[in-house]
């Protein structure tokens, strides 16, 4: 605990990328709030249109709301981390959670004619098919996300 | 964010406006509920002015259809733009919903 | 950029202290699932009461708001830093931003007849008379408060 | 949070549930100032669910006073909890406004 100015984060802001950290109380109503301020992040960093608009916002919305109601139980003490990383290239965002993490390969594809009626299991479904790439670690409680800044040209596996 | 609701020809008329996502879902459903429950039966959602949908939108979308189809009724939705479409387009829900291009022709076609 | 489940942050628990760290968005509409997030960390290490309820809240949310409105100008492209230290005795918030700081001394007393029809200017002075204890650095972007958990048997200055 | 409005004998009365600060103070200002705009003449906020309010809530407090009674119209204060009065007292507030125990004494001194 301090209070000189170096309180406050420095960040590294080199002209071909840029870095943020979050560390945010685990509360759904945040969500909006860190989503608008990772997007403006990467408009300050030149990404913009509907990867940014679309894919991105609804693919972060999502890691976060998983994070805050599965990962920490929707437990208004716990917080959530978040990473983002951008280069001229990519989007690169970490979402993790306090959790005991979960198996990411046992949910559902929830366009199949049994799930379509249901009101739940699109969140990992809309990440999968928004961003580029998807890993979990090993706990399953923290989620990489990478997003490239233009439409890949090979189909998405 | 908000929802406005109005009342067009008999029909319960709401507008989206800013996200519909985790956050605020129940909002949208207590307040179609709330009007299913007054005897409403026919129900627009126009998105002309919404910025984006998460699966929890969409999953509040799907339960509000269920409820509004179990007491006869019947649910719209208008103005999908492209980034919109799309959503419901991967997740197969355009096979679910009946969804007009724009306000009027949702109107009309009740 | 890892995503190994380590980049969940670990924090010290010890028996007798505990120490919560956020990085927020600066945005009003974080401010209150902010402050709902250190009172109930604070009450898990047993501090309760009007003391936490009011004293705590209220001289939070002002530096929040201010560190926002003011320090990062409305900016949602901007963070807010955040660090709590709760012991037995005391809990400790430093709220940091990103401006060029102020002169507190030079904000003025808002219970004058002149100022008392003000719709602004009560925000520093509640934190003054909330906290038993408020310092800023140098700067100007960092205060540093201090709440005792008993009301304090001295007089406040 | 949320704020709601009902009309009781000529007066317009505002509960405030939850926080009244800055992420919300407009909202509050601009359901006031609608119903002032309306025609509307007594006010009256009660704060009987009120958790806390912090130097925003105060100040939107203050400017809706000052318009309130440049329209010659009336606003009062009900059910402060304990901790409530601390802050009007602190900021000398409490000689500002009429304040009431409880909404029936604020209702019935108009
Ligand atoms: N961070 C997480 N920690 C623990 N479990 C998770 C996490 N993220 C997702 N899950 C599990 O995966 C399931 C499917 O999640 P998702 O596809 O987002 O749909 P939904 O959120 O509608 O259930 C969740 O119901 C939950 O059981
Ligand atoms: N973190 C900050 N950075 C820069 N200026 C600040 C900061 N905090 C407060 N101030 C200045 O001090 C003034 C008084 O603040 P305050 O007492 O909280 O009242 P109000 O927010 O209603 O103006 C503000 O108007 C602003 O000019």
């Amino acid at each position: 605990m301090t209070d000189e100015s170096d309180t406050t984060g420095t960040e590294r802001s080199l002209d071909s990328s840029a870095e943020v950290a979050l560390q945010l109380p685990s509360d759904l109503r945040i969500i909006e709030a860190a989503v608008s301020h990772l997007v403006s992040r990467c408009r300050a960093f030149a990404f913009e249109g509907p990867r940014l608009e679309l894919n991105f916002r609804v693919g972060v919305t999502e890691a976060l709301a998983n994070a805050v109601l599965y990962g920490n139980s929707n437990d208004p003490a716990k917080t959530v981390y978040v990473k983002l990383k951008i280069d001229e290239h990519q989007v690169v965002v970490c979402v993790a959670d306090e959790g005991d993490g979960f198996d990411p390969s046992s949910v559902p594809d929830p366009t199949t004619p049994e799930n379509i009626h249901s009101p739940g299991g699109r969140g990992l479904f809309l990440i999968q098919h928004l961003m580029d790439e998807i890993h979990f670690n090993e706990r399953g409680n923290s989620v990489r996300m990478v997003l490239m800044r233009e439409e890949p040209r090979r189909p998405r596996g | 964010m908000s929802f406005h609701t109005s009342k067009e020809n008999g029909v319960v008329v709401v507008d989206v406006d800013g996200q519909l996502i985790v956050g605020n879902r129940q909002e949208l459903k207590q307040k179609v509920l709330d009007e299913l429950e007054g005897g409403e039966r026919r129900f627009l959602i126009d998105f002309a002015n919404t910025g984006y949908i998460d699966s929890s939108g969409l999953g509040v979308l799907v339960s509000l259809s269920k409820k509004i189809r179990e007491q006869s009724g019947e649910l719209r939705l208008s103005n999908l733009n492209e980034d919109l479409r799309t959503l419901f387009e991967l997740t197969k829900l355009d096979t679910l919903f009946s969804i007009a291009d724009s306000r009027e022709e949702a109107l009309t076609s009740f």
